[in-house]
């Protein structure tokens, strides 16, 4: 027993958080960050967070995460971070030379207060921020939400740069939330095929699952320009994908440049994917091909083919609000049973938002925001589930619980296949499917009798 | 492989000249004394700047105090509840991710080294303080596992809110009773780097833990060892090899210890500190308050493990413990040879670097050499000067600003406890003997002429120095890994390995060998260009009209 | 034990096949046939053969598969079945209405000998055929090669249709194998990313991984036309992926409408799919965008990210030559070990070319063309390895020897994922290699002790 | 459900006639026969052709003469290796599709159900003969499993190049001495479908096997079990059944069966045939061989289930037998009606289609209507007219070419086993008692007026019965399934059910309805358009503006 210190016995815990299904606003901002082209993200702080967000990261993605920090010493927390930022800035456009700086607080500038708007005008009326050059911040406390929260954060600082010029650009814009590189590939890609011209930002496509050729550029020509997101005060709509990681900068933009905007769920699944389908046609008036619809009728065959071995099985999820969401009404739509579902992140609306979801399962339903994989594990010792969706971390419950694992969802250390191969969209949904059915196949051929041994699924 | 062909050789000094240039000038002139070109000089060891600031906006590799109490020395502690107050964040990041290896087995021992757990401190936590939850975050750890020790690790808001956990500790611990409920103030800014974190952790871990034990070690080759943390199983081979001598290890700071470990590391007869960086205070203290004598040992290279089994042999001065020692490294070699010998010809003559935290970068060195590899630059992530220089240089060493932020303890012998393991006569004739005890000559004087010597390597230089002297592997930590790769050099990640290990001892020695094999002679390197990259020009044959 | 029966001391077999790693003909040319557009494939022999190979080919492809037959009777064996085609050829054409009706032989017409050509001009001639549609005939004994011969055979007689105008189309045939239909359509991708226009032939994406709309049509709007077949002829040049898939058919087109072909091995992994990208700008004389070296820099750095994973393991494989020869080629790249390599299909030159692959492996490799699953048991049980690849039917051993299995090839009759998703290409190659390191680091989170657990691969 | 609305009410002529409309004349002709419109006929049992042959072109549901022997008869044998002799084909796709399970337990039972042998005959073995291939073929297979029985099967070529199997497998069986090789002349041509199969192997099974057994069965309530395949479990359910009620099932035909059940069935008392189709040709020889009576019984469905075994306990006249029967069923059946109770609410009124080999399309009928759903058309793959009309029309029957194709052996009461198992008086009182010995009415009577009966239903054909009838439910095979799904039609693969099962019995009865109803209400039958799909207008709300 790898959790051998986890009881069955369900007591309140009101203070102590065991094993989080969630990780701080920095790391969020962080990733964002990396989504705009040529940016460095900095990381405003003590470096040990720059060192394991990028850490984490790197783990996550197999690709070399490059972000700066404040290093702040005991001086920083004294008398602020300005100087070192301040520092930090020349240092990093002098030698490293990015487009962008990216500037995110941890917990310790947050509380320390400093006020990155007036550190950025300083900086450039020093001279420290070469001409064409972006120094971007967001304010990101580690005690408030969770990294999606910080990804958000940092979302509506991009969206806080767009300009409005007037003239419609034809454009759509695009808050993918935080999905992978290559979901948000996808994403450009379902929009490409409907006919969709977008911007979307962030972008980390091209941008963290690059290629090993021999030249290591920090600095890809990938992700989302700063000209491109000025634009997107411009564009014809927004489209938020996420409530949690996307609205908020939809808002503002809408609010600031009046780009009219509408909060989907992230397209993971057969009705997200339906409804962000439709909603990229209705706001551009584009027309749906035939190739989009028969995608989707890829996986609805698939679903079909495949439904006895979904029907009805139990599973338990972790993980990020928006995606939990779209996965529960995904795993329900497939008459599979999501009956434990925890996310670390805290916010009642989410709980309320599954319990609507999951209305007509025929199991009760175990739902908790700003909860932890303690509970959850607790949770699947009182009633086992069938197989156990999330990040990495799961493995030690599934280990335990002799649960198959389906890794989905962030930090996945211990895995490939992540970063090249997206589960948004209707591509994904079939890819979604294809590793819950392996699992759930691959525990059929393990543990059937040799009678039951099956050939053919 | 299809490494870039080097098309110059460059000097040394052109290539810290190389690597300066694109700095600004401040920036240039403190990374100047942080770079050393390794130069044989007749009567001065030159002098290397360490453990100063890391300068902002410069991509570093270091963490923070934080990091290098709780993550390095008390992760890897398996029967202590550890626990981070503060956002979840600090507590998120260590979970797990160092590779260091524990035992579950057994229903009686407790492992809480796979749970994370933290207070998770929320917005109204920061406004309104944070110590009612840390003491009610410790009672429900306490209800729920009952361990032995429950260690507090604060982190950066904590301090500027200024939670006092060491009251809580404290109270808690008067409160419990048979709890074991202290605190560490690592709050991440507190120093430099991962180093004042292990200060922080040694001297917490000598003043809460360290001879609380009733039980009485009765063994007869008794020893600590120190700064052996178990990543990859290292401890565990360690610890086969040490018992194939029939010496007892009585506490390992801190890879897969637990809490009597701690508490009856007094009872060791000799220190052994492998890491010269992360814990050599202990290796002070333990012998300033029990009169336990230290030496320095590095079990990493089967030449270097056999030389420190003898060392702790002949400290002993024991017959039976040097013949069974001989015996062990006469068992154990053979394969070791065996396994070189099959290697050597792929890796006789290629190169390696090695920037990684504290005392591998020098150790590791050993593993190269075995391999006929050349180690042409390395470096500390957050060593101090001794680490380089050697530890004749600490009188010489001042305290700044950020040094004095970590509290000095003051440390005497114990009046019961205190026992001195040898007597001055007997230290000194070991020391004439040519034996050293509390020694380290730092890693410049095992290192070739004309090698570079790098103090908090960063990104940028990083790349610079593959770039001009094309090494055949590069060791660094997961935050270098994948930019090496990408410029197509084998990165062996000498922190937590990623994979792998032990690399410890003999059977560590073998694994590391195949392991540099793979690396370096692996044929993806020769991958980084398609066919029609190598030959651009249009290509195309006659043959298809 | 599933297979309890197999012994582990290896008795000299000459006469007795058992568990077999191939199928026959007429499967091949079945398969081959559904890469036409609007063709109805015909099985010109008794029924059952063609029960047989539509249910196995459903039960791959989860896919309607339509196909006809001459339903022979002992009478048919005894006067030819001229009469049994004529009557099925004006069926066909009056109840389905197809464009093309590709007729393969089974083993019982072959041995009787029936003349296809002859038999076509009859139905020509007493109108059977309408005009505008097109009959096509491969003759496909069962008892030479093996299924892939038959896909083979069928696309020889494909090839036999090209017309030659003397004006060169600018066009690249590329006859892909035996490969899922996802595979031929990232063939198709990969092509049209290094600008490449083709014909590609037979092409089964979009017919046999078609979405449930609620509507079916037996014949969708994929595959190759008649037409373009006829085209090939015009055709700057021919590459066939794969010496037993497609080397004939390319090798007529050369020798009846001298459209210059080259034989490349399919475009599994890093090598094969380099010479197949250089081949493809090398005839074409196109220039290979940025974008491609990026899609095989991240292979690239999926093999060196995991190649501590890969190294040295051993490996078992079975399957078709052409897919064993790249997949071994792609396993010696990565340095695993394929030590066990079988393939049902008859041929020295097989052994000759998987010798030449792994000669510098450091294990002593076994090889056995026109071998059995059998035997592959019986050497793993002599020398076990770490990992097994080829189709479902190896789970029985899998299971047995408590091996792994990475489903590859056909049939996969128990899993999903191989219709949508290719381990052709570099896309493909990551995907393989996310497949094998997924059951590799399953193994070893399964196995390895809780000492040993990791988080992180 | 997302299935299309029904626009028009379709009479059963209007069908038959939209169905034929397409067809040639002489096929719409030979169609027309084959397409029965159920009208209740106060004297005459309308008349259906069947067992004849398939329409060259027509994409056919029906296999092969080897298919119906060897994959559907022998093929679910444990214990006897089945040696395909031909090329390579025929045996692979007989190789584990029919999801017949078996027991594999045990070292001493042998299985070599996972085993798919051939001879994979090449070309050479055309051109210069097969036999001696053979020959060796059977040597190397007696040599690695020394099995009790060896079965060849010859395939279409075999037939051609005229391979001797019969003398083979007789030079064989004699050479081993402990092993009964025998044979099937299955080529695929002979016949117009498995049925001509199912008669070889009945004969050749009843020729070579049957009554060779040596042990004597000594239990009260002996029975054979002839038509069950064990497909997905069914054998295993029923068995507990009749285990559970205390009747010993000496053979079952040929469900995870043994040589020795084979060799022992004669010993029954009385012969249960399931399936109509495949075996009843065994019950009569068994009748007239051994004086086995038989009775037809049907374990699909928990009332068909129950009234079999009272019938089986009728046979045997035993108070015992019959209370035990009738307490089984009482335990059983709560089960089965609280399942059946969750279900019908939800299928009520639902329509269903079944298009199988043979008995299936008239027992899972009684299924259906446990769950309140109405068959609405149905038919077999290659049933005879007394499988739709039922026995009595027997004598009727033609012997076409095609039937004279299959050897017809002659039976003749054994001198020494023959032994009436009733009495004709006891007989003919239990027939007075509406006992009905061999005895099958078909499928006919069963369906409702106006539903519609289709021999040899093909692609064409059910795509237009769906089209016009709009079925909740279709239940084919594997060929049929996914171009039925496509229509947006749930599908329920009726032949080895793809997954799921068993089916037989009072378990298999709950899993059924489970099953039926997760099928007919699922979501995903509402999910065949997309929203811009069922709106394909311009959309484009205001609010955007």
């Amino acid at each position: 027993m790898l959790l051998k210190h986890t009881p069955k016995e369900i007591t309140e815990r009101k203070a102590l958080m065991i094993n989080p299904a969630k990780t701080c606003q920095p790391i969020g901002a962080m990733y964002a960050a990396l989504g705009i082209k040529g940016c460095l993200p900095h990381s405003h702080g003590s470096q040990g967070c720059c060192a394991y967000h990028r850490s984490t990261l790197t783990r996550h993605y197999k690709e070399p995460i490059s972000a700066a920090t404040s290093s702040f010493t005991e001086g920083a927390s004294v008398f602020g971070g300005q100087a070192n930022l301040l520092q930090a800035i020349n240092n990093i456009f002098t030698v490293y030379a990015p487009e962008v700086i990216a500037v995110h607080t941890t917990c310790l500038s947050e509380t320390i207060g400093d006020d990155l708007p007036q550190i950025f005008d300083k900086a450039i009326k020093e001279q420290k921020v070469p001409e064409g050059k972006t120094v971007l911040g967001a304010n990101t406390p580690s005690y408030v939400g969770s990294h999606v929260t910080g990804f958000s954060n940092m979302v509506k600082s991009m969206a806080n740069l767009a300009e409005k010029s007037g003239k419609k650009n034809g454009k759509v814009n695009i808050i993918p939330g935080w999905v992978e590189p290559c979901d948000m590939e996808e994403i450009k890609r379902l929009a490409a095929m409907v006919g969709v011209k977008i911007t979307m930002f962030p972008d980390t496509s091209g941008v963290l699952n690059g290629p090993l050729t021999g030249e290591y550029k920090m600095f890809p020509d990938a992700g989302t320009s700063i000209k491109d997101i000025k634009a997107s005060g411009d564009a014809i709509g927004t489209l938020a994908l996420g409530e949690w990681c996307s609205a908020d900068a939809a808002r503002l933009l809408d609010t600031k440049c009046k780009v009219p905007c509408s909060v989907l769920d992230m397209p993971f699944g057969l009705q997200a994917t339906d409804r962000f389908v439709d909603a990229l046609r209705k706001v551009s008036g584009t027309t749906v091909p035939d190739e989009v619809a028969a995608e989707r009728g890829q996986l609805v065959d698939l679903i079909s083919d495949m439904h006895q071995y979904f029907y009805h099985k139990k599973v338990a999820i972790f993980g990020d609000p928006d995606q939990l969401i779209a996965l529960t009404e995904f795993l329900v739509s497939i008459d599979m049973c999501p009956i434990h579902i925890v996310t670390g992140t805290p916010g009642k609306k989410f709980e309320r938002r599954i319990k609507e979801i999951t209305k007509d399962m025929p199991y009760k339903v175990n739902v908790k925001a700003a909860g932890d994989m303690f509970l959850l594990h607790q949770w699947i010792k009182n009633e086992p589930v069938d197989v156990l969706i999330g990040n990495t971390y799961g493995k030690y419950i599934a280990r335990d619980e002799d649960i198959p694992l389906v890794r989905w969802g962030f930090p996945i250390l211990d895995r490939q296949g992540h970063q090249y191969f997206p589960t948004v969209g209707y591509k994904g949904g079939i890819r979604l499917l294809e590793k819950i059915l392996g699992v759930l196949l691959d525990r059929l051929d393990r543990d059937n009798t040799e009678e039951k041994f099956e050939l053919v699924y | 492989m299809g490494k870039a062909q080097k098309l110059v050789q460059w000097s040394p000094t052109d290539i810290k000249a190389k690597m300066l240039e694109k700095y600004p000038p401040k920036v240039a002139r403190k990374r100047s004394k942080q770079i050393l070109i390794n130069e044989a000089m007749e009567n001065t060891t030159p002098e290397i700047t360490a453990n100063v600031r890391t300068i902002p906006g410069i991509i570093t590799m270091r963490g923070c105090t934080y990091a290098g109490c709780k993550g390095v020395i008390m992760g890897p502690t398996s029967d202590i509840v550890n626990l981070v107050h503060g956002p979840i964040g600090c507590s998120f990041y260590a979970w797990l991710t160092r590779r260091n290896q524990s035992s579950y087995t057994g229903e009686n021992n407790e492992n809480f080294i796979t749970y994370c757990m933290s207070t998770d401190m929320q917005d109204s936590d920061i406004i309104f303080g944070g110590e009612k939850k840390l003491a009610a975050a410790i009672q429900e750890a306490y209800d729920l596992f009952h361990p032995k020790g429950i260690a507090v690790f604060a982190t950066c808001p904590v301090g500027l809110i200024g939670d006092d956990i060491h009251a809580v500790a404290k109270k808690m611990k008067e409160k419990f009773g048979d709890c074991n409920v202290f605190a560490f103030s690592c709050e991440g800014y507190k120093g430099v780097s991962q180093s004042a974190g292990h200060h922080i952790a040694n001297n917490q871990v000598f003043t809460h833990l360290v001879g609380k034990s009733t039980t009485e070690k009765t063994d007869k080759y008794k020893i600590n060892l120190l700064g052996e943390y178990n990543i990859g199983g290292d401890g565990f081979e360690i610890d086969r090899i040490l018992k194939k001598c029939g010496i007892t290890n009585i506490a390992t700071f801190s890879g897969n210890s637990t809490y009597d470990q701690f508490a009856s590391a007094n009872q060791a007869d000799l220190s052994c500190v492998m890491c010269h960086r992360s814990i050599n205070y202990v290796a002070d203290m333990l012998e300033t308050k029990y009169g336990i004598p230290w030496i320095k040992v590095n079990f990493i290279g089967a030449e270097a493990t056999a030389k420190s089994l003898r060392k702790i042999a002949t400290y002993f001065g024991d017959q039976d413990l040097i013949d069974k020692v001989e015996a062990v490294i006469a068992e154990e070699m053979p394969a070791v040879d065996a396994a070189v010998k099959d290697v050597l010809p792929r890796t006789t003559g290629k190169t390696a670097m090695i920037f990684v935290g504290g005392s591998r970068a020098h150790h590791y060195q050993e593993l190269f050499k075995e391999m006929g590899m050349k180690t042409i630059s390395a470096g500390y992530e957050f060593a101090h000067r001794d680490d380089y220089e050697g530890r004749q240089i600490i009188p010489d060493l001042k305290v700044d600003a950020d040094s004095r932020n970590i509290e000095e303890i003051e440390v005497e012998p114990d009046p019961v406890l205190f026992k001195p393991r040898k007597t001055e006569a007997e230290i000194e004739a070991l020391e004439k003997a040519g034996f050293a005890f509390k020694d380290y000559e730092g890693i410049i004087p095992d290192m070739e002429k004309d090698t570079l010597i790098v103090d908090d390597l960063n990104q940028y230089e990083a790349e610079k120095l593959v770039e001009l002297m094309k090494p055949d592997l590069f060791c660094a930590g997961i935050k270098e890994k994948f930019s090496i790769q990408k410029l197509g050099i084998p990165m062996k990640q000498l922190h937590s390995y990623d994979s792998g290990g032990p690399y410890a001892g003999f059977v560590g020695a073998i694994n590391f060998y195949n392991e540099i094999d793979r690396l370096v002679n692996s044929r993806v390197w020769s991958y980084m260009k398609a066919p029609w990259q190598e030959n651009p020009e249009l290509s195309a044959t006659y043959v298809w009209e």
